[in-house]
């Protein structure tokens, strides 16, 4: 099972990180969703690994729990990303409604664009 | 018995989750690939109560019906969207 | 502290306080501003003068005011003979130069601007020279850089002007930073930043490793403020100050202060075989270099810059030579130098104001039109030469009597005939300064017809001739003290050398170069002429053009390197820290050990592997398709959900729930937003590109993996032992992942819903920025017209939801309830009802299911973050601390036992900021969609048949 | 009584992993998209509807404890799955299936997706 | 008076019932606070439903359920022996149009739910409006036999129930 | 225990959510609940660096739970001192924004400013590292809020970058996190102090990783090399007002690096020793490099103060990388330093580049109103930023040139620092002189444009420039009290001891083996 969970850190860790260097706003976004679910499986794994105990207290007997900590830690990591993404989709949508295309590289021509216009006006 | 059951239950569900996987590879419509996605859904919401049963405990539960109503809605966004292009109009 | 001391602090301040003046005083005209500016230095001469006899006398006055001791830095002040010395000059010349720049300056220059940079340099400068803490010291000289910036700049729109600033200020700054090393290693090796205490350490800092580091660092300092060879190009190019300005810093003050320096460090520094090689080499250089290229300028103004270059390097080679002859040489050579050579500017400076130009080949015959101005440059200039009977032939004979006893590198002749060669060069220029501009034949061709100047603007050039003749007759008496006492500050007390102030010291050796001297120079020119045409024809380097180019290579360096790395290409950025992170992981990771695995591994059941390879394969499929965009979203739906039964499995089950809803809501965003994005990506990176991401993607992901194992193999003691134990004693609840949200660490919930909050805000302010600006005719523009069915809202799905909404709505406040005890909360609860009137939205339309919303989404998101925030500023009033919970169970008739908490108020904060932050963005995302053409609908369904049956009964009809 | 609430449990899992798996497996073995939407219907409707009256069978049978919420689900998915399999149908008839292949309504307004509904015609 | 507080009493049993559902424990409170929720969630859901239908006749709405349960049993095992054992090629799908005479949209959800539930069809659309539903069958020999089927088997049931 | 300690959080935290909700239709009314909140701030840091003088380190349990299974806000003079700087900073920023009507140029700028000043001030005070976390996004969440605002092609681009090279950076720091809990099993940064003690080397791998990540995760936030690279867009884009404000969030990367590296995996620690130093000090000086190259080579007034920024980060960090109380204490005091200098620049560039036609150009245009005094105020600004005497950053320069004077930095460090210097003295003198020097020559020649005269700044939009120079006059004038304030709070971190001991409880501090820390510090003693 460690191996299960390690290796689907590591494939949503790979896969998140060739998206995010892609050139364009939304295969960033994916890739930082994948990566965002890589660091939650991996905060969440740091409480180590435990099957059929989730910590819910049990009236009677003694039971075995999982560590809760690392649950509570991954679920505001999860809310706050989900926050995050929002404003992200919308600042990636702002800017390719502002520029045109969702191209996520600036250049200087764009800024040399702006200055010619700019003259242009004058 | 009971046991037995349950794993060819498990199998006959983990078996239908690679058949699934198999069409959302190959689509070929999008309508494929929802679809195939759906039917995860659905075949996930039985493993969770497969394991409800094998576990005797009720904490699947809520997971399995929260599965089935969001799984509905992501469903139906997928589809308003190659329909409409926008999903909430 | 002598008595008297706290003048110290006064004088040096007090400049500082009068720049304040000018600004106040322009108003009341000219002189009057002139005049009040005068009074500080005034004020601070007087001052000066009363701690003069004690200084005379040989005692030194301290005054200290504690600064920053931490760092050894105090406000503390010293004045001794070397002090006296300079501090006069400052002042003195400070006097003169404003009465000069009263009527130099024109009406239109800002004057009230120049006099308060004349006197913020005049504080600069004193200070430099009666710092008793060599980081005080720093302070002023980079003040001095800085104020003679401002100078030089004064007259902004003269390009020359803000060039030569700009260079002076580089080339002085950057050996002011060289000196600020120097200083702090000699700091360091004195074990005080006091120069009271470094000048008692001289032999155990000359036998330091540091001292050759320290000295070369403070050389640079000094000798690019003296504009020594080869920094000495500067100089000339401040000339394009106003004369005043060139009179004060250029020849008196300012670049003296490297001299000063060098004369304040001789007891620390010379007496090395380092010091004597490079400084009086240097100042050798210099004087010769300078002299020869006076001697072929043809501004005014930068012959006599050169000559203060060939000067400057005179009094270098003094200080250099390391005897304590030549240290006194050199002192005397400061006065008679400060005298003669601000004079001629001055004079120089009328010239120009009269003539409207400083061309020597377009001057002549000027003493018959401004007799006076004629009679103070000859005056002045015969000493600059070295003639008898002026101050400058004193101290040049003791100049060529240091030189002939020095060797160099072995060499018996090879400084006297320099220096001699440089007194040769020295006569030439001053004569040619005095013949070419003021003899010869009247012109009629001056830009503007000369005469004399107003009594105002010859006075002080006229009083520092009358000394330059009263110094030259009369040496002992009138400076002889001064000399005595400032010269046994140099030399660092002791035994003063013999020397003797007088004019006749019979036939010796620097009588006889003299003489060579007088008789080259004379020789040289009447060959003027031809040699000045040759010299015109000769290469040489130009420094001002090196210079630039220096600058503009560096700045062109600069901006490949700036606009190189910062290219705009956040993917390379990305790409740059994904490698550090594994790089720098990979480090830390072999640089300890690892403990041995302690921790058995769980079994693998195969729907368990079922569902890895899905998640593998679903993976694979998004980064391989992910330019089909919609197909990508589709994959991440199957990513998230084996992620949130993968938590489930692995007894999370809260996660699991907050996953999949946040997962279901997080897709439907990205839908709204690809509505307006191209659907597909483009192919744009090249192969080798794509390449390098891939080999970054397996090694991060390799790393994390790896690192993942390598944990989970190994048990460990975390502190949730003390969360399982107290969570149903202290916090009220069995479902401890609840209990840690809502009250263990409350404190991270409350911030992570003000998170949401703030992203709900920012969204909604981003949107109604978008729709003001020009983007909104942007949108309107774009072209909506996609091949669409044409049912927007699909009968059956209307009356699904209808029917699911109060289903979900319940399951919604299931969850919300039960949140503390079971699995489930406030963040779940708030993501399942946002659901469910998603699914009215997507069914019915926004507007017409916005028509029926009664609480705005604003207000949610307020009244979540403000019942949370209260809920745990409630705990103040128990006096408790923030986020204290209190819970009680309610025993209700019929109603089992209801736990009833401050959990529950705070949870209910977090559902409605959850709830609003939803909302208002999908309110946002949509409010974009309908400016960019939508339109919005008033029916829940596109037609609603029971309308088709009154239709048809009408029809029937 | 243990022995034959095994068999009836038993029984209700074998049923619902058989349909479970003949869902999936028509996604796979049938030829057309519209062929295929008809698998997974079964898998929702006696797939999963057999697990969950196994599962209610078994707590109240094995653990002796009652449980119906099981049956919330089903209603769910009952209520839910023909509005999914109505919509990944349009979805395929939206690019691959033009007026022309389907027949006509019968009355005097076209289908749904290829024609406006009367009431804006009527406001025009 | 009782008719304000429940508007819509079926709904409010439904709602009390899926509360129950939930908590999946019948107590006096949790029976309390399911009737308070089922009275409150309708209320405060009522504007997102205008014109909440109401049963005509409950009592077929039972047989009809017991009958379209029936039905998916039936057909779900027919269906499966299709996939299992048909060939591809001998799979006759087809189009047909089922006319309606309902009207209610409440009824032609259903009616449509029920076609796509019972295994075999799948009701892929409906007109503009709403005077028709698209059926795909999987393998129809005879699809006028199966639009009969439907509307005679579920449609007259429906508009019983509903109209 | 003070309840004012969390003051600064809750006060901005119900603030914001009012006038975001209460007042988003009247901004006048917005303007003066920030204005008064920030007031309200600055007196309420000013008695906590009071409280926090006494030199007890202050602990507040949130929810009432023992450390360390609660979170916990730790005061101490560090933490105090920030927190002021903060306020004081936000006040000058505030009245800037509100006087040029900044705030009005989209919504919600207030709300989003209050949440910013409340991320800041719960970073500097949180003694938890997920809740370091928490903190941090949220003053990043409400700064790509406010590096937005206002809209507009570029920056909306920039701000993209923005937010995706942060999203990234807050991936790898819950990466981080979670390492660490893994490897300690503890989140409170006193508990983990003690429980990095306890690790052997031999067992060291896992700490070594969580440590080094966390530094590379500070280092996005200070901008430092080779992650510097989302700063200059940024700033340069950002409205420059919040480009003001934002002067501070580089120095909470700053703070971390200060606050978790000194204190956990200090020098004399076993597991991390020498891990994080020998990689900051040369990334810092590479950082200088950078920002002085980008001074001298920038084509636009923004981009160039964002490099300065850069430089300071690199000069600042060079000191932190050190690890030594007096060090800590020199990049403190720069710390200061340089974020009001970075302040009084962007909020002279803004009121000066809303008046060019050129924009931040750095080409010659005709003077606008009020040269002389922008002229002034830049050449103050500059001096500053350069590290020129009388203002704050010459002296803070030279403490750093002080505490580096040890030989293992000294070459780099020194040269770094000096010719940095240069290249920015020069930078900023081209820039300037370009800016108000030539354009009176063209004004000179060029008769005066058709265009309407810009209006001239009113003294109050001039105000808070003037007050963010006159603080780096200020802390130049008063340095030796500041000094032996922040030395104080330099060895408070560096004395993890009183920390641990005031968070957790003396009695668990004999607990605490101290035989390793013990063991690399006799030898040095020896030697020395
Ligand atoms: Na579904
Ligand atoms: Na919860």
């Amino acid at each position: 099972m460690e191996l299960i969970v390690a290796s689907s850190v590591g494939v949503l860790t790979a896969g998140g990180v060739y998206l995010v260097l892609r050139l364009r706003a939304f295969p960033v976004i994916l890739g930082l969703a994948l990566l965002s679910y890589a660091a939650n499986i991996f905060l969440f794994a740091s409480g180590r690994l435990r099957i059929n105990a989730p910590p819910v207290l049990q009236k009677y007997g003694e039971a075995v729990y999982t560590d809760p900590l690392p649950q509570a830690l991954t679920l505001t990591a999860i809310v706050i990303a989900f926050g995050m993404t929002a404003l992200l989709v919308m600042v990636a949508l702002g800017a390719f409604i502002e520029a045109g295309d969702d191209r996520i590289d600036m250049t200087e021509a764009d800024d040399a664009g702006k200055a010619v216009r700019k003259d242009g006006a004058a | 018995m009971i046991e037995a059951a349950l794993i060819f239950a498990f199998g006959c569900y983990g078996l239908g989750l690679l058949l699934n996987l198999w069409r959302i590879t190959r689509g070929p419509d999008v309508a494929d690939r929802i679809l195939a996605l759906d039917t995860i859904v659905i075949n996930v919401i039985a493993l969770l109560i497969l394991y409800g049963i094998k576990h005797g405990t009720a904490v699947y539960y809520e997971a399995s019906m929260l599965v089935a109503m969001v799984g509905f809605v992501s469903t139906v966004a997928y589809c308003r969207f190659v329909l409409r292009g926008d999903i909430i109009e | 502290m002598s008595s008297g001391s706290s003048l110290l602090p006064i004088i040096a301040i007090l400049p500082f306080l009068g720049a304040l003046i000018p600004g106040i005083m322009i108003r009341a005209g000219r002189t009057a501003c002139a005049s009040f500016t005068a009074i500080p230095t005034l004020l601070a001469l007087v001052m000066l003068g009363v701690l003069a006899p004690a200084v005379m006398r040989g005692e030194v006055i301290r005054a200290e005011i504690e600064w920053l001791p931490q760092l050894g830095l105090s406000a503390s002040f010293f004045l001794d003979g070397l002090g006296l010395l300079f501090a006069g000059m400052i002042l003195g010349m400070g006097l003169l130069i404003t009465l000069y720049a009263r009527f130099y300056l024109s009406g239109e220059d800002p004057m009230g601007q120049f006099y308060t940079y004349l006197l913020l340099f005049q504080g600069a400068m004193l200070g430099i020279v009666i710092s008793d803490n060599i980081l005080l010291l720093l302070i002023f000289w980079e003040l001095t850089s800085l104020t003679s910036f401002l100078l030089i700049g004064y007259w902004k729109h003269l390009p020359e002007g803000r060039q030569g600033a700009r260079m002076a200020l580089a080339v002085t700054g950057a050996g002011g930073l060289a000196m600020i090393g120097g200083m702090l290693i000699l700091g360091n090796i004195a074990g005080s930043y006091n120069l009271t205490d470094i000048l008692q350490q001289g032999d155990a800092i000359r036998a330091s490793d540091w001292y050759l580091p320290a000295l070369i660092l403070i050389l640079i300092g000094a000798f690019t403020k003296s504009a020594q060879f080869p920094f000495h190009f500067w100089l000339p190019h401040a000339m394009a100050a106003p004369t005043p300005v060139s009179a004060y810093l250029h020849s008196a003050t300012m670049v003296k202060a490297g001299v000063f320096l060098l004369a304040r460090m001789w007891p620390v520094l010379s007496g090395t075989e380092a010091w004597f090689y490079i400084v009086a080499t240097t100042g050798l250089v210099t004087m010769v270099l300078g002299a020869l290229i006076a001697l072929f300028k043809d501004d005014l103004k930068a012959l006599l810059a050169f000559s203060t270059v060939s000067h400057l390097g005179l009094l270098t080679m003094l200080l250099g030579f390391g005897t304590k002859y030549a240290a006194i040489a050199a002192v005397f050579h400061i006065i008679n130098h400060l005298t003669f050579k601000a004079a001629l500017f001055m004079s120089a400076g009328i010239v120009d104001h009269e003539t409207h130009t400083r061309d020597i080949k377009r001057l002549g015959g000027l003493r018959h039109l401004m007799p006076i101005t004629a009679s103070i440059a000859v005056v002045t200039a015969l000493s600059m030469a070295g003639m008898i009977f002026f101050n400058g032939f004193l101290s040049k004979e003791m100049m060529l009597d240091a030189a002939a006893e020095t060797v160099w590198a072995g060499s018996a002749w090879a400084v006297p005939v320099a220096a001699t060669l440089g007194a040769l060069l020295s006569v030439a220029y001053s004569f040619r300064f005095i013949v070419h501009v003021f003899f010869g034949p009247v012109r009629d061709d001056y830009p503007a017809k000369p005469h004399d100047p107003p009594f105002g603007m010859w006075a002080a050039p006229a009083l520092l001739a009358v000394f330059v003749v009263l110094i030259g007759i009369l040496p002992a008496a009138i400076v002889g003290p001064l000399v005595a006492v400032a010269g046994g500050a140099v030399i660092g007390g002791g035994e003063l050398p013999y020397y003797s102030l007088k004019i006749w010291h019979g036939v010796n050796a620097a009588l006889i170069m003299s003489v060579i001297a007088l008789a080259g120079g004379l020789v040289l020119l009447a060959l003027h002429r031809p040699l000045d045409r040759l010299w015109q024809v000769a290469p040489r380097p130009e420094a001002k053009v090196i210079f630039d180019g220096l600058v503009a290579a560096a700045a062109g360096l600069s901006r490949r390197i700036t606009e190189g790395l910062h290219n705009g290409a956040i993917s390379r950025y990305l790409a740059i820290f994904v490698a550090a992170s594994v790089a720098l992981g990979y480090v830390a990771w072999t640089g300890g050990g690892l403990a041995p695995a302690d921790r058995a591994m769980l079994p693998i059941p195969p729907v368990v592997a079922i569902g890895w390879v899905l998640l593998a394969v679903a993976t694979a499929l998004v980064v391989t398709m992910h330019r089909q965009r919609f197909q990508a979203l589709v994959l991440i739906g199957v990513i998230g959900l084996m992620i949130s039964v993968g938590f489930v499995y692995l007894s999370a089950p809260d996660l699991a729930l907050t996953q999949i809803s946040v997962e279901t809501v997080t897709i439907m965003l990205l839908l709204l937003a690809l509505h307006f994005l191209p659907k597909d990506t483009p192919r744009e990176s090249p192969l080798a590109l794509r390449a390098r991401d891939g080999v970054l993607a397996v090694a991060a992901g390799g790393a994390v993996g790896a690192l993942t194992f390598a944990f989970l193999l190994r048990d460990f003691s975390p502190i949730s032992d003390y969360h399982l134990a107290n969570s149903y004693e202290g916090g009220g609840g069995t479902n401890v992942v609840n209990v840690i949200l809502v009250d263990f660490r409350g404190f991270d919930t409350y911030g992570e819903i003000i998170v949401l909050g703030i992203a709900g805000l920012a969204i909604f302010a981003l949107m109604e920025t978008l729709l003001r600006g020009q983007a909104a005719r942007r949108l309107r523009n774009s072209d909506q017209s996609q091949d669409r069915s044409r049912d927007r809202h699909p009968l059956m799905m209307v009356v699904a939801t209808r029917a699911m909404l109060p289903i979900a709505l319940m399951v919604g406040v299931y969850i919300f309830l039960r949140g503390h005890n079971q699995p489930g909360g406030g963040f779940i609860a708030g993501l399942v009802v946002s659901i469910a009137f998603l699914m009215q939205y997507m069914a019915s339309g926004f507007a017409w299911a916005q028509a029926r919303q009664r609480i705005g989404y604003h207000d949610m998101i307020g009244w979540g973050v403000v019942i949370a925030g209260l809920t745990g500023a409630g705990a103040w009033l128990a006096g408790k601390p923030f986020l204290t919970s209190a819970y009680g169970y309610i025993k209700l008739p019929l109603i089992e036992e209801f736990g009833l908490g401050s959990a529950f108020l705070f949870d209910l904060g977090v559902f409605l900021t959850v709830l609003g932050a939803v909302m208002l963005t999908l309110y946002s995302l949509s409010r974009i969609a309908r400016y960019a053409g939508e339109t919005v609908n008033v029916e829940p369904m596109d037609y609603d048949p029971s309308q088709r049956a009154g239709a048809v009964g009408r029809g029937g009809e | 009584m243990d022995f034959l609430a095994e068999l009836v449990i038993a029984f209700f899992l074998v049923v619902s992993g058989v349909f479970g798996f003949v869902g999936s497996f028509g996604l796979i073995k049938l030829r057309g998209t519209m062929q295929r939407l008809h698998a997974p219907t079964k898998a929702t409707t006696l797939g999963v509807g057999g697990v969950l009256i196994a599962s209610m069978l078994y707590f109240l049978l094995i653990e002796g404890s009652l449980s119906f919420h099981e049956l919330l689900i089903t209603l769910f998915l009952f209520l839910t799955a023909p509005i999914v399999a109505h919509f990944i149908a349009k979805t395929f008839i939206q690019a691959n299936i033009r007026p022309s292949d389907v027949p006509p309504t019968g009355g005097e307004h076209g289908w749904s997706m290829y024609d406006d509904p009367p009431s804006d015609q009527r406001e025009e | 008076m009782l008719g304000r507080i429940f508007p819509h009493p079926l709904l409010s049993l439904v709602l009390t019932l899926v509360w129950l559902g939930l908590v999946n424990k019948v107590t006096p409170g949790n029976l309390v606070l399911g009737v308070a929720l089922g009275i409150i969630v309708p209320l405060t859901t009522a504007a997102y439903w205008p014109n909440r239908p109401r049963l005509r006749n409950p009592l077929m709405a039972a047989e009809y359920a017991l009958v379209v349960l029936w039905d998916i049993v039936v057909a779900n095992v027919q269906v499966a022996m299709i996939i299992l054992f048909k060939r591809n090629a001998d799979l006759r799908s087809t189009w047909i149009t089922v006319p309606l005479d309902l009207t209610s949209a409440e009824a032609i959800t259903v009616l449509a739910g029920t076609i796509t539930m019972t295994p075999g069809t799948v009701s892929a659309m409906l007109a503009a409006d709403g005077g028709a539903i698209l059926v795909h069958c999987l393998h129809a020999e005879d699809p006028d036999a199966v639009r009969d089927q439907i509307k005679s088997r579920y449609e007259r049931r429906l508009k019983e129930i509903f109209e | 225990m003070s309840h004012w300690i969390i003051a600064p959080i809750i006060l901005p935290a119900l603030l914001a959510p009012l006038i975001a909700f209460v007042m988003r239709y009247d901004i006048v009314l917005a303007r003066a609940a920030s204005f008064a909140g920030a007031l309200a701030l600055v007196a309420i840091a000013v008695g906590l660096a009071v409280i926090s003088a006494d030199g007890a380190v202050h602990v507040y349990d949130l929810g009432n739970w023992p450390a360390p299974f609660g979170i916990v806000l730790v005061l101490d003079r560090l933490s105090a001192v920030l927190v002021l700087l903060t306020a004081v900073l936000a006040l000058i920023v505030l009245t800037h924004a509100a006087a040029t009507g900044w705030d009005t140029r989209g919504r919600h700028f207030h709300a989003l400013f209050q949440f910013q000043i409340m991320g800041i001030c719960g970073a500097f005070l949180t003694g938890d590292a997920f809740n370091l976390f928490v903190f941090f996004e949220i003053l990043l969440i409400a700064s790509y809020g406010l590096m937005i605002h206002g809209g507009g092609k570029v920056r909306l681009q920039a701000g993209l970058q923005y937010v995706v090279m942060n999203l990234a950076g807050s991936t790898l720091f819950l990466i981080a996190l979670g390492t660490l809990y893994a490897a300690t099993g503890t989140l409170n940064l006193a508990d983990l102090a003690v429980k990095v003690r306890e690790i052997p080397i031999e067992e060291a791998a896992l700490i070594r990783v969580a440590a080094m990540l966390l530094m590379v995760v500070f280092a996005i936030k200070a901008a430092l090399f080779p992650i510097q690279f989302w700063l200059p867009a940024t700033y340069a884009n950002a409205p420059a007002p919040v480009a003001a404000l934002f002067a501070i969030m580089t120095k909470v990367g700053a703070y971390a690096i200060i606050r978790i590296h000194s204190m956990i995996f200090g020098p004399e620690i076993a597991a991390t020793d020498g891990l994080t130093g020998t990689w900051l000090f040369p990334a810092a000086a590479v950082t200088l490099a950078i920002g002085a190259f980008g001074v001298l080579g920038a084509r636009r007034l923004m981009p160039l103060l964002a490099f300065s920024v850069v430089a300071s980060m690199g000069t600042m960090m060079l000191a932190v990388a050190a690890f030594t109380p007096w060090a800590t204490t020199a990049a403190l005091y720069y710390l200061i330093h340089s974020t009001f200098a970075a302040a009084a620049l962007f909020l002279l560039a803004d009121l000066v580049v809303s008046r060019r036609p050129e924009g931040d150009r750095l080409d010659p245009a005709p003077a606008t109103v009020q040269n002389g005094l922008f002229a002034a105020l830049f050449f103050a600004g500059a001096v500053a930023m350069a590290g020129m005497p009388p203002l704050s950053g010459f002296l803070g320069k030279l403490m750093i040139l002080d505490a580096l004077r040890d030989p293992q930095f000294m070459a780099l460090g020194w040269t770094a620092v000096l010719a940095g210097s240069l290249l920015v003295i020069v930078g900023l003198a081209r820039a300037g002189s370009v800016l108000f020097w030539r354009s009176t020559a063209v004004a000179a020649h060029v008769p005066a444009a058709d265009d309407p005269e810009p209006r001239p700044a009113s003294p109050i939009q001039i105000a808070p420039t003037m007050a963010a120079i006159g603080m780096t006059a200020l802390l130049a004038a008063f340095a030796g009290p500041l000094t032996d304030f922040l030395d104080a709070g330099s060895r408070q971190v560096f004395h993890a001891e009183d920390y641990i001991a005031a968070v957790l409880g003396p009695q668990e501090v004999p607990e605490v083996p101290q035989p390793e820390p013990d063991a690399v510090e006799d030898p040095v003693q020896e030697e020395g």
